[in-house]
């Protein structure tokens, strides 16, 4: 398996000739190199799933010693184990169809070749990331992957906007990585080692005590929650939708916001030996999925919308770790990055059409004039609301019904709620999308086109998998393909943590049937609201007849009661929580941190008043000062 | 009386003769300076080559007090590629400015034969001499605008904060000679050491530490920094961060492992508190700044707190190879700063009435000079700490060695302060990337020349030390073995 | 008879803090200049008291070097003052603060 | 003695922190009593009566402060020259040529300040 250096290195070529040449060479053909990259780069990660297939013990290929430090040594070197190859093959996947999607989509912008080379760079990242071997090559990663999203967000950088949505990633990530830093540095310091193998084997053998093992959890714990966006660090990814669509859908959806996950499942050896840790990863999970999914709910943008699921989703997945149910985490990392790279790309495909408006509340009766997109975006709904058997589906109801069948009663319930309100906003952005009243600009109305082929494809594929993935590699749930493929790389954390395995059996029936019961009651209660509109009725229904008719056509008011009794507190206090707890409480602390900063910059700089007789009696007094402490 | 031995002092000969035959040609020139431009070149690469060749063996000189080896040699490269760097780029930029004298070169040349001289004394009175070369050199390069009131302001601030802190250098060392007799830094240390009294020593050393400090800019020593690298010209400002720097580092090394060993549970805790105070200062007053030269200048001086930190951990122990990753850091600082300095020379020459390095200014340069843009934002991220560059070694071997000396918490403030210098360079990028400018930059040329050179060696060495530190650190370990010998 | 070195040290002690005050109070170039030169010879008298008391020439030795740095100070200092009184038509160094924060 | 040395340095020390002390306390006070009103007028010789016009400092010519700062930097050539002849006959040729290296490195100087027209006063 000695290629599997190719895997990275052909996107980076890639970057390097697009980024040198580009500009006066390349031009509008710039998305040719980047895609057969990524083509080649799938082809070998195909290649590398196939062959990991059983192995026991990860390959590593050893690149380049790159520096020693006494008995310390930094090995520049990949390791491919079946996790790796998922992810591998995950990124390369929905990144070649993402790539050849933009084609379509960027057309035409004149910083044309400068986005596909920043996307190769990005793939070139991802791929590190998940090919590192040790945790400083995964830092290298993970620090290159922030950059080019950063780039990539401040895309169209003559927008104010767009600029102001990249320093907040930046500084939100800041403090994740800073986590993250110090966990990687305390590990070396601790074990003397940061290749992957030698500190599992490490704290498989106990030489590390469990307090250390607590923080060094912890302590990655918040870099992940800075990448993959976790409460109380997600305020950047919503604002990064002000990124190019297919960035959205790549970076910020399919691939790097997952790499918390990943890095929290490959260090699932560390993270099972440090239970307090792993506590707190579920409940930040937990919290996350339903906090994020209840400001989901008043949000008018579609772009946002979708990024608030993400940061839920992620949610799931962390809510999942806790449990150690790793595989299960992986698998709805898998089955969430088609989804959801559908759903952005068909919203992507919508605002193509729109002529770039992304408001729902002036869009609406789209399904019949764009009907391709229409139905891959109801595919990616229904997966994403977890209806059966789409995708979704089994990846979230295994996560549920893992914390059901493990006793997490209360988490089950929260998660239960959370995919109710997720049916809820999902759909309730299908419908003020595609169906009811056309609320479009009439001048924008006029040119409502479908896409070009290069995008409907991508969408048609992603859709398939949309439908098929949860069915071809989750089946049955908890023993599916993914299980057995994956069980090699976490025995070891299994038999630490004493994971039961359950059968598959009537109880996962009930449980299944829960779920979807409470998704399509979601489902159900979006189209009240959303189709039924009760705001445009009454007021034709009023003068006509008596009250019976009244009440007849109103369907004895029910809209409105739940209209007061439900609707509007739940859009009023998403709307409550977003305003006066995302944006003023946590936005306000990222601001301030910076401010604070600034503040003491601007107390000092009176000291420093450019008169040279001052700075000649500070450094007086600082001898006077050192000599005194020292004498005294 | 016996010739003395001179080979050990050649690379500094060599230095002196080119300085000199620089100052006999320069009158009889006219316009064109290659003549004197050539001859610095060739005089550097000269005194390197010279001192590589003889470095194999360590050497020493009149009566021991100046050596040469592998730790002299080490210096003597590296103050060679800084002074390298500044003078190839500084032709464009002193044409531009209209102030092309051929003094400009053998004043960098007569600094450099101060910094060899620092690196390679054992003895106070070659020390101070050395010292003292560098710091009058360095007071008319800062004020080389004649005609300019900054840098006349420069110039006035750098000599008179200079020549005070220098003051009680001289102080300190009359004290350490009053104490022990003599001036050789071991007998001094042996002397030191039976005469069991920490007071004295302590005392010595915190003069001594005030004009060393001065030169490194170390707070409450760093008065001058922001407002000198301002004023002066930027090639000299460029040349100031890093040369001097190193050599007062150099300087400090030897004099604190050799003379004040006995005492280094002092100046343990003592760099201790001045490292947290100097990355403090460094970091919160680079964040507010909008000239790029001032915050390049804070921003220096939080990377001397980091080194400090380095020198706190040496005082735990030579075990800690603080000293070696100090060295290390050194090499990587020189490179990454004197690219930054080298593109904001570039965007100077290129207007040199409407540039005023302030951010502002940087704004869209990612359009306009995609390759001054991007080489910057190299040097940034090195300066910031990214992987693959000079600056994650750097930082990574000094933090590290800092944790061996079991100051985990001044590497993790370290790392923090790191974290928060990211937000001051990578604003930088920010603007020029991503904001649209008000008044547009013209760039009329393409980065050539001379200035190409300096600018895509320091790009080089960031990217080698950055990806082949093992080659470094080999250097910086021998360098270290031989510091005693 | 032999001075104590006390004497060397407490005149030089006194001479140095003196020169520091100098610099530090006044706001004349050429004063601090002078100022300068009355801390080093303050160094001096130590260098060359000590010299004495230790019996080595050392000391001595050590004054000649400063005495040329110390000149050599004065010359650039000089340079730096015309440099300064061309543009300024002043030597008063409070008002040199373009630059500061 | 080396004993003696330490005693003397406590002493020594608290000379310099006295002295310091002073300094700074005397400034202190000063700064708290004295009465502070900033008037230009207060910064001219006559603070009524006639008005000084013209310079009190005969300005020179600026050549002349160049010759004087070569005056110094040559003249301090003699400091290291003395103790050389006093023991020239002891130390020999060694010591002879050192002094030509010394003089030629000076004589460069001087060409260069010739050429550059330092030395010819118009």
């Amino acid at each position: 398996m000695g290629y599997i250096w190719l895997i990275p290195a052909l996107p980076l070529a890639a970057f390097l000739i697009t980024i040198l040449f580009g500009k006066w060479f390349i031009k509008d053909s710039a998305h040719w190199l980047p895609i057969l990259a990524m083509a080649g780069a799938f082809g070998l990660s195909v290649a590398a799933l196939i062959q990991s297939w059983g192995a026991e013990e990860p390959y590593v290929l050893n690149l380049w010693q790159w520096f020693t430090s006494g008995d310390f040594q930094i090995p520049l070197a990949l390791q491919l184990d079946q996790l790796s190859a998922v992810m591998c093959t995950t990124v390369t996947g929905v990144g070649l169809l993402i790539f050849i999607y933009s084609k379509g989509y960027m057309h035409g912008d004149p910083g044309y070749y400068r986005f596909f080379a920043y996307m190769s760079l990005f793939a070139f990242s991802m791929l590190m990331l998940v090919l590192a071997e040790n945790y400083l090559l995964l830092y290298f990663g993970w620090e290159a992957v922030g950059l080019c999203s950063y780039y990539l967000i401040g895309f169209y950088y003559h927008k104010p906007s767009a600029a102001a949505a990249g320093k907040k990633a930046f500084l939100t990530n800041r403090v994740g990585d800073f986590g993250f830093g110090l966990g990687v540095m305390l590990i070396w310091t601790l074990v003397g080692t940061l290749s992957y193998s030698g500190v599992f084997d490490a704290v498989g053998a106990g030489e590390v005590s469990d307090s250390a093992l607590v923080a060094i959890a912890l302590l990655l714990f918040v870099g992940a929650m800075g990448k993959s966006a976790q409460f109380p660090l997600h305020v950047w990814l919503p604002d990064a939708m002000e990124g190019p669509t297919p960035v959205s859908a790549l970076i910020h959806a399919a691939t790097m916001v997952t790499a918390g996950v990943y890095m929290v499942a490959r260090s699932s050896v560390i993270f099972a030996s440090a239970r307090p840790a792993l506590i707190v990863v579920g409940i930040i999970g937990t919290f996350t999925a339903i906090y994020a999914a209840s400001i989901g709910i008043a949000q008018n943008d579609i772009k946002r919308v979708l990024a608030y699921s993400t940061v839920s989703q992620l949610g799931y997945m962390f809510m999942a770790l806790g449990v150690g149910a790793w595989v299960a985490a992986v698998f709805h990392l898998v089955t969430h990055a088609f989804f959801k790279a559908l759903l952005f790309l068909g919203s992507g495909s919508v605002i193509h059409a729109m002529s770039g408006e992304q408001d729902m509340r002036r869009m609406g009766a789209l399904r019949g004039k764009i009907k391709t997109t229409y139905w891959t975006f109801l595919m990616g709904a229904l997966a994403l609301s977890g209806i059966f058997p789409f995708a979704g589906f089994w990846s979230k109801d295994e996560i549920l019904g893992m914390q059901f069948k493990g006793g997490g009663y209360i988490i089950w319930i929260v998660g239960l709620i959370a995919a109710f309100i997720t049916a809820f906003y999902t759909f309730r952005a299908v419908f003020m999308t595609f169906w009811g009243n056309d609320r479009t600009d009439p001048e924008v109305g006029k040119h409502i086109h479908e896409s070009p082929k290069s995008m409907i494809i991508p969408l048609g594929i992603l859709a398939v998998l949309s439908v098929i993935a949860g069915l071809v590699i989750g089946l049955p749930p908890e023993g599916g393909l993914l299980h057995r493929f994956l069980e090699p790389v976490f025995q070891h954390a299994n038999e630490i943590l004493g994971v039961e395995h359950h059968g598959f059996g009537a109880l996962d029936v009930v449980l299944m049937i829960v779920s979807v019961l409470v998704a399509l009651s979601g489902i159900a209660l979006a189209y009240l609201f959303y189709i039924r509109r009760p705001d445009e009725l009454p007021q034709k229904a009023g003068k006509k007849a008596g009250w019976l008719y009244k009440g007849i056509a109103n369907k004895w008011y029910m809209d409105e009661i739940y209209n007061v009794a439900i609707i509007t507190p739940l859009v009023e206090g998403s709307r409550v929580i977003y305003k006066w707890f995302d944006v003023a409480v946590i936005d306000g602390l990222v601001n301030l941190a910076g401010r604070i900063w600034g503040g003491f910059g601007k107390m000092a700089r009176p000291f420093q008043t450019g008169r040279v007789e001052n700075y000649a009696l500070i450094m007086f007094l600082a001898v006077v000062v050192i000599v005194a402490v020292v004498v005294l | 009386m016996e010739w003395p031995d001179i080979t050990s002092i050649l690379p500094e000969v060599i230095l002196a003769v080119a300085a000199l035959l620089v100052l006999l040609v320069e009158p009889f020139l006219k316009k064109d300076k290659t003549a004197v431009i050539a001859l610095a070149l060739i005089g550097l690469l000269a005194s390197a080559v010279v001192a590589v060749a003889l470095g194999g063996n360590s050497r020493a000189a009149f009566s021991g007090t100046i050596v040469l080896n592998s730790y002299a040699l080490f210096f003597k490269v590296l103050f060679a590629l800084a002074a390298f760097i500044s003078i190839l780029m500084s032709p464009r930029y002193l044409e531009a400015s209209k102030r092309h004298l051929g003094e400009y070169y053998a004043l960098i040349l007569l600094a450099v034969i101060g910094m060899d001289v620092m690196a390679a004394a054992r003895d106070f009175i070659a020390f101070y001499v050395g010292l003292e070369l560098m710091a009058m050199c360095s007071y008319i390069l800062a004020g080389f605008f004649r005609y300019r009131i900054r840098s006349n302001e420069a110039a006035l601030k750098y000599f008179v904060t200079g020549v005070f802190a220098s003051a009680f250098t001289l102080f300190g060392i009359s004290l350490v000679f009053g104490f022990t007799g003599t001036t050789n830094y071991e007998i001094i240390s042996s002397n030191l050491g039976s005469t069991g009294n920490a007071t004295g020593v302590a005392f010595a050393t915190a003069l001594v530490v005030a004009g060393l400090g001065f030169k490194v800019s170390m707070a409450p020593f760093h008065m001058w920094t922001p407002d000198v690298y301002q004023g002066a010209p930027t090639t000299v400002a460029a040349f100031f961060s890093v040369g001097p720097k190193a050599a007062g580092f150099s300087a400090i090394l030897i004099i604190f492992t050799t003379v004040f060993e006995s005492s280094s549970e002092f100046w343990s805790v003592l760099f201790m508190v001045l490292s947290v105070l100097t990355m403090f200062v460094g970091s919160v007053m680079a964040i507010v700044q909008s000239n790029m030269k001032r915050m390049l200048a804070y921003s220096s001086i939080t990377h001397v707190g980091y080194l400090l930190a380095g020198l706190a951990a040496l005082g735990r122990g030579l075990d800690t190879k603080a000293g070696e990753s100090i060295i290390l850091y050194l090499a990587a600082y020189t490179v990454m700063n004197l690219g930054a300095f080298g593109i904001l020379t570039y965007l100077k020459t290129q207007q040199p009435e409407g540039f005023d390095y302030s951010l502002k200014s940087f704004a869209g340069l990612g359009r306009r000079s995609p390759w001054a843009a991007i080489l910057l934002t190299l040097f940034l991220f090195s300066l910031t700490g990214i992987p693959g560059t000079a600056g994650f070694i750097g930082k990574f071997y000094l933090f590290t060695s800092v944790v061996r000396g079991d100051l985990v918490w001044l590497a993790v403030l370290g790392v923090l302060f790191s974290a928060i210098s990211a937000y001051y360079y990578l604003r930088l990028m920010i603007y020029m990337f991503f904001r649209e400018p008000e008044t547009e930059l013209t760039v009329k040329e393409p980065i050539e020349g001379t200035l190409a050179a300096a600018v895509a060696l320091s790009a080089a060495g960031v990217l080698f030390l950055g990806l082949f530190p093992q080659w470094i650190w080999d250097h910086a370990l021998k360098a270290f073995s031989n510091l005693f010998g | 008879m032999q001075i104590p070195i006390e004497w060397y040290l407490i005149l030089s002690s006194a001479l140095f803090i003196i020169g520091a005050a100098g610099v530090l109070l006044r706001r004349n170039l050429f004063i601090i200049l002078l100022s300068v030169e009355l801390m080093m010879n303050a160094v001096n008298i130590n260098l060359v008291g000590f010299s004495r008391f230790h019996e080595t020439l050392i000391g001595q030795n050590f004054v000649l070097f400063t005495m040329a740095v110390a000149a050599a100070e004065a010359a650039v200092g000089l340079a730096i003052v015309t440099a300064l009184y061309r543009n300024k038509r002043t030597l008063m160094i409070d008002l040199f603060n373009t630059m500061k924060g | 003695m080396v004993n003696a040395t330490v005693d003397i340095f406590i002493q020594f020390f608290l000379m310099i922190v006295l002295a310091a002390g002073m300094f700074v306390a005397m400034l202190w006070i000063v700064h708290r009593l004295m009465p502070t009103s900033r008037n230009p007028n207060k910064g001219i010789p006559y603070e009524c009566g006639v008005r000084p016009t013209g310079d009190a400092r005969v300005p020179y010519n600026v050549h002349y402060y160049l010759v004087a700062v070569l005056f110094v930097l040559f003249d301090l050539e003699a400091v290291f020259m003395y103790p050389w002849a006093v023991t020239l006959r002891t130390l020999g040729t060694v010591a002879f040529v050192d002094m030509l290296v010394f003089i030629a490195i000076l004589l460069v100087g001087f060409v260069y300040a010739w050429k550059k027209g330092v030395l010819s006063w118009e």
